[in-house]
C-alpha cells in the first residue's frame, strides 16, 4: 500500500484550504504560495514517470492501487489507481497547473486568494476523476470539478461571464446526471453491492455479470451524454465557445488543457470498457459526429473575430480527432487519441496563454484590433507561431503525431474506415486555413498605432511558454516513450473490445 | 335497519356540499362553516362504520374529530378577528397580497 | 567505410539545422548570419558529396540499403514509424542538388538581403528549409517524408511571408500553405492507405511487396476501384499541390512575393520538385496503375502548356519565371507519369540548376534596379549589369533547350520518351504539345531577355547598377553548371540512368535507355530558335514608353488577355471555393450555431423559464383556487384508485 | 320505519347543508348548519351512538356554532363580505368536480364489483346500543385511546395559546 | 364495570413527552423572565433533554405501547433527533430576528416546542387516530407560528391561508381514515396490514383504495406534494422567516415520518403495490412543478418554498420504493440532509432581512459573498447541496433516493428526478451568481449575530460532513428499521 496517488489528489485541496483560511496571506503572497504548492504537487507526481519504479509500463493492469471501504452500506470504496490510459493525463494536469497559476501573476489582481484556491481545488477534482476507479467516487470528482470552474468563470470572467458559466454548469450537469443514472443502473443490475469498476469489468469478463444488449446500449448512451458534452462532441459543443470566451485566461487554459480531456478519458475508461458491444455498435455514428465536429468546428472558427472564440472552436475541431481516435476502437487509434489529448492540452493551453498575453496588453480580443505584432513582438510571435503550427498539426511538432496516429487508427479501423480518415483530414486542411488566417491578421501586416508600443514577451511569460513548447517539440520528435507507457494498457483495452484491424 | 352504504353515501354527499362551500363561498366565516360540514360528514361515516363493526372505535374517533374541530375553529376565528382588525374584511378573496 | 557513411547521413540534415539554431539564438547581425547559414549549407553539401562518393564506392546492389534509423519515432502498438533515413542513389542526387544549389543561393542571399529589415530570420528560414527538404528526400518511410514535405511547406510559408508588411506577401504565404495542405491531404490519405495495406510505411517494406496490390479493389461511391490506383491518385493530389500542377498550381506564381533568392531555392530548384521526387520514389505503385499514370501525364502536359502560355503575358520579371517553373514542372510530372523516371529526375536536376540561375539573375536585376520588378520599366540593363546579363542569357538558353545547354538534353529526353514510348505506350500528342510548349518557352524567355536587357531603359527614375561579387559569383557558377549538368545523362553514356538503376530494380521498373533521335533534336532546337527569333524581333530595340501594351495584344486579342490574367484561374477558384467557403463559415457562425444548435440549448432553458412563468399565473394568491386545485388532485387520485383494480 | 326516518333526516340534513352554502347571510348559514348538526345528531341516535349525539348537540350545535355567531356579530360580517370575487369561473368548475367526486363515491359504494361495505350480517345484527353508551366510550377513551386523549388536551392548550397570541393587541416594544 | 389501566410505557413517547412537559413549564416560567434570550436558552435545554430521553433506547428492540398507538424504534428516534436539531437551529436563528422584527414574545419558544413535540409524535404514531391528532396538533402550532408576526399583513395572510387549506385537507384526511376504518374495522396500522394480508377481496376494494388515496393526500399536503402544495409559497413567504425555515425542515420531516409509517406499516408494497405508481406520478409532478416554478421566482423565500416542494418530490422517490433494502435509511438520510441545508438557507435570509415587510429579492444578495465571506460561503454550500453537487450532503441524498427508486423499478422516476434537479441547479446557481458574480447596487445591511452565525456554521459543517460520513449516518437509522414494521 502506498499513498502516492492520494497525496497527488489531495495535496492541492489542502493548498486551497490553506489559501482560504490561513490568516494574513496577501494577494501577492497568495500567488506565490499557490505556485509553490502546485510545483510541489507536480514534483509529487513526477515519480509516476516510467522509470522511477512507481509506474511499471510493462503492465496493462491498474497500478498503485489504493482501496479503502467508504460507504459500506452501498459498497462505495475510496479506490484510486493509475494505468497507462490515465498516466499522461495525470501528469499533464500536474504539469499545467503551475503554468496556469503562473499566468495569474499578471492577469489576476482581484480576489486572488479565492482564485488560486479554486484553481487548486479544481486540480484535486481533475486528478480525482483521472484516478478514481470506483464509479461512484469517479462521479463525485466528476461533478466536483464543475464547482471551482463555475466560480472561476463566473467571478473572474468577461462581460458575459454569468451567462457563460451558468450555461457551462447546467449543460455539463444535465448530461452528467444521465451518467449518474447509468451508474446507479449498473450498481443495481450487477447486484454485488459494489461500484468498483475493475471488479465490475472482471465480473463481465468472467460472465458473472451480463448486460442485456439493448440495456447496455442505453447505458452506453447515458455515459455518452456526460462525456460527449464534456469533450465536447458536435452537436453538444455550444457551451464551449461561451465558456472559453468568457473565462479568464487561466480558466481557459485549464478548461481546454484538462477539463475537456476528462470527457475523452471517460469514453475510454468507461464506455469502451463497460460496453464493448455498444461501443462497436455506436462507433460509426460517433465517428460521423466526430468528423462533423472536426470540419464544423474548423469551418466556424474561420468566421470568428474573437481570438478566444476562434481557439474555442478549434478545440471543438481538435477534440473531434480525439473522438475519432477513440472510436477507431483499435490500439493505434487509442494511442493517438490519448496522446492527442495531451497534445491538445499543451497546444491549446499554450494558445490560450498566448491569447491571454495580448489581451493583457490591449484588453481586447478582437482580431481586427491587431496587426504587425511580428514586428513589435518578435519573440512572442515566434513562440506563437510554433504553437499555432503545433495546433495546425505540422509534422515534427506534437499535434501531428497525435492526429496522424489517430488517422492511421481510424483508417484501419473495422468500425470506421477510410472515409472517416478522409473527412478528418479535411479538418487538417481547414485548421491551416483558420489558424493562419488568424495569424495573418494578428501577427502579420503593418503595425498600427495601437499595436506599435506593445511590449514583447516578458520573462514571466516566457517562463510559462517555454516548458510547454519544449514538450510540444519533444512529443513531436520523440513521442515513442509516451506511447510506450500506455501501450500495454491500451492494447489490452482494445483487444477486449473486438477485432482491431479491418480485413484488408 | 338502514344499510351502512346509505349512511356513507349521505356522508359523501354532505362532504361534497361542504367542499363546494369552501370552494365557492368567499366569506371566511362561511368557509369555516363549510369545513365544519366536511368534518361533520366524515364523523357521520365514522359512526356508521362503528355500527357496522359493532365497536366503539369509530365513535371515539368522532369524538376526537369534534374536539379538533373545536380547537381549529377557536384558532381560526381568532385569526379572523385579527385579520379583520388590520384589513376590515373577512372576504378570503381580498387576502391575496402574496401570489405567483 | 560504411560506418562513416552511416554517420554522415544524419550530418547532412543536422548541419543546416545547427546553422538555423545558431542564427536563431545567437546571431543578431545579418551578414554574419548569412555567413553562418552559408557555411552550414556548404558543409552539408560537402558531407553530402562525400557520402555520394562513398555510396558510389559501394557495390551496385548495396546502394539501396544504406538505411540509418536514429530512433523510433512513433511506437503506437502496430504503428511503428522510425525516424530513419535512406541514402540511395535517388536521394543522393537530390541531396547534391539541394545542398549544392542551396549553398549558392545562401551565398547570393548574403548580398541580396544586406538591406533587408530582418536578414537573420531569413537565413534561419533558409537553413530550416534546406534541412526540411533534406529530410524529405532522405526519409526512409512515408511519414518522415511527410514531415519534410510539410516542413518545406512551412518554410516556404515563412519565406513568402518574410516581408509580411506587404499585403501580397501575407496573402501569398497563406495561400501557399493552404494549397499545399490540400495536396498534403491527398498524400496523407495515400500514406494511410499504404499503412493499412502493408502494415508499415517503410520504403524497404512497401516497394518489394507493392505487387500485392494487383487485383485488390475497394468499393465506394464511384464503384470498385483498384487500390493501387486509389493510392496513386491520392499521391497525385499531393504532387499537384507541391509541384504546382493543375488544379493546385495558383499558389506558386503568388509565392514570388517572397525574397527573390528564396524563390530561387524554393519555387524553382527544390521544393516544388518534391512532387516529382514523390512520383519517382513511389514508382513501384505508379507502375501498377496505367490509368493514374496517364492522368499524371495529362495533368503534367496541360500544366506545362497552360503555364507557358501564361508566361507570355506577364510583365513581372519574377512572375514570368514562376510560370516557367510551373510549366517545366509540368514537363517533369508528365515524364514521371509516362514512366520515364530517369528523364524526370534528369530534367529536375538540370532545371534546378538553370532555374536557380535565372531566379538569382532576376534577383540581381531587381537588386540592381532597386526593387523594380515590372519589366516594362526596365530595358537596356545589359550595359549596367553585364555579368548578370551574360549569365542570364546562359540560363535562358538552357531553359529554352538550346544545344548544348543542359535544358536541351533533359527536355529532349522527355519529348523523346513521349514519342518513343514507355511501358505505358507512346504519347505522340503529348510529345507534340511538349514540343510546342518548348517553343513557347523559348519565346517568352527571349521576350524577357529582350525586355529586360535589350533596348533602352524605359524608366530612368532609378540608377541601375551591377550587383556585388558575392552575388555574381554564384551566377557564374550556376551558368557553368547550366552548361555541364546536361552531361550527366548524355546519350550514349547515360550516367544518371545507370546510377539510378538500383532504385528502380526493386520494383522491376528499370527502363531501356532512350536512343537519341537527331530528328527530334533538330526539330525542337529549330522551333526554339525560331520562336526566340520572333520574340527578339517583336520585343527588342523598340522605343516603348514604360506603360506600353504588349504588341501581342493586337494579334492575340482575348487570348492574350487570358495569358495576362492567368486564364482567370484565381477568379474561378475565388468564386467556386473561397467565397462559398467564407459564406458558409459566416452562415454557420452567425445563424446556424447560435440559433440552430445553441438555439436548441437555450430554447430548452427558455422553455423551463416559460413553464415557471406560466405556473406563476396558476398561483393566483386566492386560497380558493388553491383548494380548487387540491380538489382536482383529489379527483384525479381518487379516480385512479377508485378504478385501479377494475381493468 | 327506520328507513323512513333515515330518509327524512337525510333530506333535512342535505337540504340544510345546501341552504347553508347558498345563503347570502352568514347568520343564516350558521343557523342552517345548526339544523344540519341536529339532523346528524338524529342519525347518530339511529346508529346506536347516543353519547355522540349529545356531544354533537352540545359541542357542535351549541358551543362551536355559538362561537361562530358570536364572531359574525362581532365583526358585523354577516353580509357584504363577498363583493370581491377574484375567481369568477371557480363556481362552475367546483360544481363539476363535486359531481365527479360524488359519482366516484357512488361508484365505490354501490357499483364497484367488490362491495366491501356490505353490512356484515353477523356484526350488524348484534349491533346494540351498548357500544355507544357513555361508559363504553369512557372506557375506550381512558384505556385504548389514552394517548390521543392526552394529546388532545395538549392540542387544546396550544390552540388556547394560539388564540391569545394571534389576537393580542399590544405587545412589548411593538413599533409596527 | 371493570377498568383495566392501559399499559403505558412512557419511554415510547419519551422525547415528545419531555418537550411537552418542558414547554408547559417554560410557558409559565417565561412570565417571569424579562430577557427572552433566556427563554430561548431554556428551550434549547429542553430540546437537549428531549434528545437525551431517546438515547438509552437507541439501537434497542422497538417498543410499542399505549395500546399499539405509539412506537419507539430507531426510525422514530432518528426523526426525533432530526427534529431536535432543526428546532435548536431554528431557535438560534429566531432570537435576534424576533427582536429585530419587534415580534418578540416569550410564547414563541413554548409553542415551538409544543409543535416540535407534535411532529415527534408523527414519528412515534402507529395508529391513524394518533397520527391524525398529532397532525392537527402540529398544524395548530404552525398556524400560530405562521401568524406570529401579527399584525403584519403577510404573516396573517400566511396563517389564514395555511389554516383554511389545512382544515380543508384535514377533512379529506379524516374521511380517508373513516373509509379505511370502514373496510378494515381498525385504525391500527399493523392491524390494517394484517387484514389486507388476510383478505384478498379487501385489497381490491375501491373504498379501501379511495381511503388510502385520501390518506396520501391528507399527509401529502403537509409535505407539499403536488398538486396539494399550493399553500406552500404563500405561507413560507408570509411567515416570519425562522418559522418558514422551521416549517420547511421540520414539518416535512414530520409529514414524511407519518407517511412512512402509513405506507410502510399499513400498506406494505408486497401486499398492496397499487399506490406505488400513483405516488410515483405525484413524486414526478412534485419534482417538476416545484423546480419549474422556482425558476421564475425572484423573491428568495418563495424560491426556497418552491424548492422545498421540489425536494418533497425527491424524498417521495424513496417512499415510492420503500420496500427496497436501504430505502428507509435513504429516506431519512435525505430528510436530514434537506432539513439542514434548507434551514441554513433560510438562516441566510434571516441574516439579511430588514425589519418591516419588505420583499426580499434574490437581487438583494448581490455581492454578499465578498461582504460576508462566511455567510456567503455557507449559502453557496447550501445552494450547491440543494442542487445536488458532490461532495455535499444533498448529492449523497439524491443519489440514495434515486438509487432506491431505480432499484424499486422506477427508473423513469429517477430520470425525471435527475433532470429536474438540473432545472433546480439553475435557480440555486442564480443565488450564487448574485452573491459572488454581481456587484451590489447599494450597500446592504446584514444582521449577523453570534447565535445566527453559530447556527449557520453548524448547518454548513453538517452539510459538508454528512456526505463524507454517509455510512455512519445511514447506520444511525438502519439498525431496527425492519423490526419496526
Amino acid at each position: 500500500m502506498n499513498f502516492l496517488l492520494s497525496v497527488i489528489v489531495w495535496l492541492p485541496l489542502l493548498g486551497a484550504l490553506i489559501l482560504l483560511f490561513a490568516p494574513g496571506i496577501s494577494d501577492h503572497a497568495a500567488k506565490r504560495v499557490a505556485l509553490i504548492w502546485s510545483l510541489v504537487v507536480f514534483a509529487a507526481s513526477l515519480p509516476l514517470i516510467p522509470g522511477f519504479g512507481f509506474f511499471d509500463p510493462s503492465r496493462a493492469q491498474l497500478q498503485l492501487i489504493e482501496r479503502v471501504p467508504w460507504i459500506g452500506a452501498f459498497g462505495v470504496d475510496y479506490h484510486l489507481a493509475v494505468d497507462g490510459i490515465s498516466l499522461w493525463l495525470v501528469l499533464l494536469t500536474t504539469f499545467l497547473t503551475p503554468i496556469v497559476i503562473l499566468s495569474t501573476f499578471d492577469s489576476v489582481n482581484t480576489r486572488v486568494r479565492a482564485f488560486e484556491a479554486f484553481m487548486l481545488a479544481l486540480q484535486t477534482g481533475m486528478l480525482g476523476v483521472l484516478l478514481a476507479q470506483d464509479l461512484f467516487l469517479f462521479y463525485i470528482f466528476w461533478e466536483f470539478t464543475l464547482v471551482p470552474m463555475y466560480f472561476l468563470i463566473g467571478i473572474w470572467g468577461g462581460s458575459r461571464r454569468i451567462y457563460a458559466t451558468v450555461k457551462f454548469f447546467l449543460y455539463t450537469f444535465a448530461a452528467s446526471v444521465l451518467m449518474l443514472l447509468a451508474i446507479i443502473a449498473l450498481y443495481v443490475l450487477w447486484g454485488a453491492n459494489s461500484f468498483s469498476l475493475p471488479d465490475m469489468l472482471n465480473a463481465m469478463r468472467t460472465g458473472q455479470f451480463t448486460l442485456d444488449q439493448n440495456l447496455a446500449r442505453w447505458l452506453f448512451l447515458a455515459f455518452f451524454a456526460a462525456f460527449a458534452v464534456k469533450v465536447p462532441l458536435w452537436p453538444f459543443h455550444s457551451w464551449l465557445p461561451d465558456a472559453h470566451t468568457e473565462a479568464p485566461t487561466a480558466g481557459s487554459v485549464i478548461l481546454a488543457g484538462v477539463l475537456l480531456k476528462l470527457g475523452g478519458y471517460g469514453f475510454i475508461r468507461f464506455n469502451l470498457q463497460l460496453f464493448p458491444e455498444a461501443s462497436r455498435f455506436f462507433a460509426p455514428a460517433i465517428g460521423v459526429l466526430a468528423v462533423i465536429g472536426i470540419i464544423y468546428g474548423a469551418w466556424i472558427a474561420y468566421a470568428q473575430t474573437d481570438i478566444k472564440k476562434l481557439v474555442a472552436y478549434s478545440s471543438v475541431s481538435h477534440l473531434g480527432f480525439v473522438m475519432l481516435g477513440i472510436f477507431a476502437l483499435n490500439p493505434i487509434g487509442l494511442h493517438g487519441a490519448i496522446l492527442q489529448m495531451v497534445n491538445h492540452g499543451l497546444s491549446t493551453g499554450a494558445l490560450f496563454l498566448v491569447v491571454g498575453m495580448i489581451y493583457e496588453r490591449r484588453h481586447t480580443r478582437d482580431i481586427n484590433a491587431f496587426g504587425g505584432l511580428w514586428k513589435v513582438m518578435p519573440v512572442y510571435t515566434f513562440l506563437s507561431l510554433l504553437i499555432v503550427m503545433s495546433s495546425i498539426g505540422l509534422p515534427a511538432l506534437n499535434g501531428f503525431v497525435g492526429e496522424a496516429t489517430i488517422m492511421f487508427g481510424a483508417f484501419s479501423s473495422p468500425f470506421l474506415g477510410w472515409e472517416f480518415a478522409a473527412f478528418g483530414l479535411l479538418g487538417v486542411i481547414l485548421a491551416a486555413v483558420y489558424l493562419l488566417w488568424m495569424f495573418r491578421r494578428v501577427m502579420m501586416g503593418d503595425v498600427t498605432e495601437a499595436t506599435a508600443k506593445l511590449r514583447d514577451i516578458t520573462r514571466l511569460e516566457l517562463t510559462m511558454l517555454v516548458p510547454l513548447i519544449a514538450l510540444i517539440i519533444l512529443i513531436g520528435l520523440y513521442p515513442a516513450p509516451f506511447f510506450r507507457a500506455m501501450n500495454e494498457s491500451v492494447t489490452a483495452l482494445a483487444n477486449s473490445i473486438g477485432p482491431t484491424l479491418a480485413a484488408r | 335497519m338502514v344499510p351502512t352504504e346509505y349512511y356513507v353515501m349521505l356522508s359523501a354527499l354532505l362532504f361534497t356540499i361542504g367542499v363546494t362551500g369552501v370552494l365557492t363561498r368567499r366569506n371566511a366565516l362561511v368557509v369555516f362553516m363549510s369545513v365544519e360540514l366536511m368534518l361533520n360528514s366524515a364523523n357521520l361515516a365514522l359512526v356508521a362504520f362503528s355500527r357496522r363493526w359493532n365497536h366503539v372505535d369509530g365513535q371515539i374517533l368522532t369524538f376526537f374529530v369534534i374536539t379538533v374541530a373545536a380547537a381549529e375553529v377557536a384558532v381560526g376565528l381568532a385569526l379572523l378577528v385579527g385579520i379583520f382588525r388590520t384589513r376590515r374584511t373577512t372576504n378570503v378573496d381580498e387576502v391575496n397580497t402574496m401570489r405567483g | 567505410m560504411e560506418e562513416l557513411l552511416f554517420t554522415l547521413i544524419p550530418a547532412i540534415i543536422v548541419l543546416p539545422l545547427i546553422g538555423a539554431l545558431i542564427n536563431m539564438f545567437a546571431i543578431r547581425d545579418g551578414r554574419r548570419a548569412g555567413l553562418i547559414a552559408s557555411a552550414a549549407c556548404v558543409a552539408s553539401f560537402v558531407v553530402g558529396l562525400t557520402a555520394f562518393i562513398l555510396l558510389a564506392g559501394l557495390p551496385h546492389e548495396e546502394r539501396t540499403h544504406v538505411d540509418v534509423t536514429l530512433w523510433q519515432w512513433i511506437d503506437a502498438g502496430p504503428l511503428q514509424v522510425p525516424f530513419g533515413f535512406l541514402f540511395d542513389p535517388l536521394s543522393a542526387v537530390m541531396v547534391l542538388l539541394i545542398t549544392g544549389v542551396g549553398s549558392l543561393i545562401h551565398v547570393f542571399s548574403i548580398g541580396y538581403m544586406a538591406h533587408d529589415a530582418r536578414p537573420v530570420r531569413y537565413f534561419v528560414y533558409l537553413n530550416l528549409f534546406v534541412a526540411a527538404m533534406l529530410i524529405l528526400v532522405l526519409a526512409n518511410n512515408y511519414l518522415l517524408l511527410f514531415l519534410g514535405w510539410e516542413g518545406v511547406g512551412l518554410c516556404s510559408y515563412l519565406l513568402i511571408g518574410h516581408s509580411f508588411e506587404r499585403k501580397e506577401a501575407r496573402y501569398a504565404s497563406m495561400k501557399a500553405f493552404v494549397m499545399n495542405r490540400i495536396g498534403d491531404f491527398g498524400l496523407m490519405l495515400a500514406i494511410l492507405a499504404l499503412f493499412q495495406r502493408f502494415g508499415s510505411l517503410n520504403y524497404g517494406v512497401i516497394f518489394p511487396r507493392a505487387g500485392e496490390l494487383v487485383g485488390q479493389q475497394i468499393d465506394w461511391v464511384l464503384g470498385p476501384t483498384a487500390v493501387a490506383s486509389a493510392i496513386a491518385f491520392c499521391m497525385l493530389i499531393g504532387v499537384t499541390g507541391k509541384s504546382a500542377q493543375i488544379p493546385l498550381w495558383t499558389w506558386l506564381p503568388d509565392a514570388m512575393a517572397g525574397p527573390t533568392p528564396a524563390s530561387a531555392l524554393i519555387h524553382a530548384a527544390t521544393m516544388v520538385t518534391s512532387g516529382v521526387y514523390l512520383i519517382v520514389r513511389s514508382h513501384a505503385i505508379f507502375i501498377l496503375t496505367p490509368s493514374v499514370s496517364n492522368t499524371t501525364v495529362y495533368i503534367g502536359v496541360a500544366t506545362a502548356f497552360i503555364a507557358a502560355s501564361i508566361a507570355i503575358g506577364q510583365y513581372d520579371i519574377k512572375r514570368v519565371l514562376a510560370f516557367s517553373t510551373v510549366s517545366q514542372l509540368g514537363f517533369m510530372v508528365a515524364a514521371a507519369g509516362m514512366g520515364a523516371y530517369t528523364a524526370a529526375i534528369f530534367h529536375l536536376l538540370t532545371h534546378g540548376v538553370f532555374k536557380a540561375l535565372l531566379f538569382l539573375g532576376a534577383g540581381s536585376v531587381i537588386h540592381g534596379a532597386h526593387d523594380v520588378q515590372d519589366m516594362r520599366r526596365m530595358g537596356g540593363l545589359r550595359t549596367a549589369m553585364p555579368a548578370t546579363f551574360w549569365t542570364y542569357l546562359a540560363g535562358t538558353a538552357a531553359l529554352a533547350g538550346i544545344f548544348p545547354m543542359a535544358g536541351f538534353w533533359s527536355k529532349d529526353e522527355i519529348v523523346g520518351s513521349a514519342f518513343h514510348g514507355t511501358r505505358f505506350g507512346t504519347y505522340p500528342v503529348v510529345g507534340t504539345i511538349l514540343i510546342i510548349t518548348a517553343a513557347l518557352t523559348a519565346f517568352y524567355m527571349t521576350r524577357q531577355v529582350s525586355l529586360v536587357f535589350l533596348g533602352r531603359q524605359r524608366d530612368t527614375s532609378y540608377h541601375a547598377h551591377e550587383s556585388e561579387g558575392i552575388m555574381t559569383i554564384p551566377l557564374w557558377i550556376l551558368a557553368a553548371g547550366s552548361l555541364i549538368v546536361g552531361l550527366i545523362n548524355i546519350p550514349g553514356f547515360y550516367f544518371l540512368e545507370h546510377w539510378l538503376e538500383p532504385v528502380f530494380e526493386v520494383a522491376h521498373a528499370v527502363g531501356e535507355p532512350l536512343p537519341f533521335s537527331f530528328t527530334l533534336a533538330i526539330i525542337t532546337v529549330a522551333l526554339a530558335l525560331g520562336a526566340a527569333f520572333i520574340a527578339y524581333q517583336v520585343y527588342a530595340n523598340r522605343q516603348w514608353k514604360k506603360t506600353f501594351r504588349d504588341p501581342l495584344t493586337r494579334y492575340l486579342g482575348v487570348f492574350f488577355e487570358g495569358f495576362e490574367h492567368r486564364w482567370y484561374a484565381d477568379d474561378v477558384y475565388e468564386a467556386m471555393f473561397v467565397r462559398p467557403f467564407k459564406a458558409t463559415a459566416s452562415f454557420l457562425s452567425r445563424i446556424f450555431d447560435p440559433m440552430g444548435i445553441d438555439g436548441l440549448v437555450n430554447g430548452a432553458a427558455r422553455l423551463v423559464g416559460l413553464g415557471g412563468r406560466g405556473y406563476r399565473v396558476l398561483q393566483t394568491g386566492y386560497i380558493r383556487s388553491y383548494t380548487l386545485v387540491f380538489l382536482m388532485g383529489v379527483v384525479a387520485v381518487l379516480g385512479y384508485f377508485g378504478f385501479a383494480t377494475v381493468r | 320505519m327506520e328507513l323512513a326516518l333515515f330518509i327524512i333526516t337525510a333530506l333535512v340534513t342535505v337540504g340544510a347543508a345546501v341552504a347553508m352554502v347558498l345563503s347570502h347571510n352568514a347568520v343564516h348559514s350558521a343557523l342552517w348548519l345548526v339544523l344540519n348538526f341536529f339532523g346528524v345528531a338524529i342519525l347518530y341516535l339511529l346508529l346506536n351512538a347516543p353519547f355522540l349525539a349529545m356531544v354533537q348537540i352540545t359541542v357542535y350545535a351549541g358551543a362551536i356554532m355559538v362561537l361562530f355567531l358570536f364572531v359574525i356579530m362581532l365583526l358585523g360580517s354577516e353580509k357584504g363580505q363577498e363583493e370581491v370575487n377574484g375567481l369568477p369561473w371557480q363556481t362552475p368548475v367546483a360544481l363539476v368536480l363535486a359531481v365527479v367526486l360524488v359519482s366516484i363515491a357512488g361508484y365505490a359504494v354501490f357499483v364497484s364489483p367488490t362491495p366491501a361495505l356490505a353490512t356484515q350480517s353477523g356484526a350488524a345484527g348484534t349491533s346494540t346500543l351498548t357500544i355507544g353508551a357513555p361508559d363504553e366510550v369512557a372506557r375506550s377513551l381512558f384505556t385504548t385511546y389514552l394517548l390521543p386523549f392526552e394529546i388532545t388536551s395538549v392540542l387544546l392548550l396550544v390552540a388556547l395559546i394560539g388564540a391569545v397570541v394571534l389576537t393580542l393587541k399590544s405587545r412589548e416594544g411593538d413599533r409596527a | 364495570m371493570e377498568f383495566t389501566p392501559p399499559q403505558t410505557d412512557f419511554a415510547t413517547i419519551g422525547p415528545p413527552l419531555v418537550l411537552v412537559v418542558w414547554a408547559t413549564i417554560l410557558l409559565l416560567v417565561d412570565l417571569f423572565i424579562g430577557n427572552k434570550r433566556t427563554t430561548a436558552i431554556l428551550a434549547l435545554v429542553g430540546l437537549a433533554a428531549a434528545a437525551a430521553a431517546a438515547v438509552p433506547f437507541y439501537g434497542q428492540t422497538p417498543r410499542i405501547s399505549f395500546a399499539g398507538m405509539a412506537i419507539l424504534d430507531d426510525t422514530a428516534i432518528a426523526i426525533d433527533w432530526i427534529l431536535v436539531l432543526v428546532t435548536a437551529i431554528t431557535i438560534l436563528f429566531s432570537i435576534d430576528y424576533l427582536k429585530r422584527q419587534a415580534i418578540e414574545m416569550g410564547e414563541f419558544y413554548p409553542v415551538l416546542l409544543f409543535t416540535t413535540a407534535a411532529m415527534m409524535m408523527m414519528g412515534h404514531g402507529r395508529n391513524l387516530i394518533a397520527l391524525f391528532i398529532s397532525l392537527e396538533w402540529l398544524s395548530i402550532g404552525l398556524y400560530v407560528l405562521a401568524g406570529f408576526a401579527y399584525p403584519r399583513i403577510r404573516s396573517q395572510e400566511a396563517a389564514m391561508k395555511y389554516l383554511l387549506y389545512g382544515a380543508f385537507a384535514a377533512g379529506f384526511l379524516i374521511y380517508g381514515i373513516a373509509l379505511i376504518y370502514g373496510v378494515t374495522g381498525t385504525a391500527d396500522l399493523a392491524t390494517i396490514a394484517d387484514q389486507l394480508r388476510a383478505d384478498q377481496a379487501l385489497r381490491s376494494s375501491p373504498v379501501l383504495l379511495i381511503g388510502l388515496g385520501l390518506l396520501l393526500i391528507g399527509f401529502g399536503y403537509k409535505i407539499s406534494m403536488v398538486p396539494f402544495h399550493m399553500w406552500t409559497p404563500d405561507v413560507y413567504e408570509g411567515s416570519p422567516t425562522p418559522v418558514s425555515g422551521y416549517m420547511s425542515a421540520a414539518t416535512k420531516a414530520a409529514g414524511f415520518a407519518a407517511l412512512l409509517r402509513v405506507v410502510d406499516i399499513a400498506f406494505p408494497v408486497d401486499v398492496l403495490p397499487v399506490w406505488q405508481i400513483m405516488l410515483a406520478v405525484l413524486a414526478a409532478l412534485t419534482m417538476l412543478v416545484g423546480n419549474i416554478a422556482a425558476v421564475a421566482q425572484s423573491n428568495i423565500k418563495r424560491m426556497l418554498a418552491y424548492s422545498s416542494v421540489a425536494h418533497a418530490g425527491f424524498i417521495l422517490c424513496a417512499l415510492v420504493a420503500i420496500n427496497v433494502p436501504g430505502a428507509v435509511q435513504s429516506y431519512l438520510y435525505y430528510i436530514l440532509a434537506y432539513a439542514l441545508t434548507n434551514l441554513g438557507a433560510f438562516a441566510v435570509v434571516i441574516a439579511l432581512e430588514q425589519a418591516g415587510e419588505e420583499r426580499f429579492d434574490i437581487a438583494d444578495l448581490a455581492g454578499l459573498g465578498w461582504r460576508q465571506p462566511l455567510l456567503g460561503a455557507a449559502m453557496a454550500i447550501f445552494m450547491l447541496s440543494l442542487a445536488g453537487v458532490p461532495p455535499l450532503a444533498g448529492f449523497f441524498a439524491k443519489w440514495l433516493v434515486f438509487q432506491v427508486a431505480y432499484q424499486g423499478g422506477f427508473w423513469w422516476l429517477a430520470l425525471i428526478g435527475l433532470l429536474s434537479s438540473v432545472i433546480s441547479a439553475f435557480y440555486y446557481l442564480r443565488i450564487i451568481v448574485n452573491m459572488y458574480m454581481r456587484e451590489p447596487t447599494e450597500p446592504a445591511r446584514s444582521f449577523t449575530t453570534t447565535p445566527l452565525l453559530a447556527g449557520v456554521a453548524l448547518a454548513a459543517l453538517l452539510v459538508i460532513v454528512q456526505g463524507f460520513l454517509t455510512n455512519p449516518v445511514l447506520n444511525l437509522v438502519g439498525q431496527t428499521v425492519a423490526a419496526g414494521r
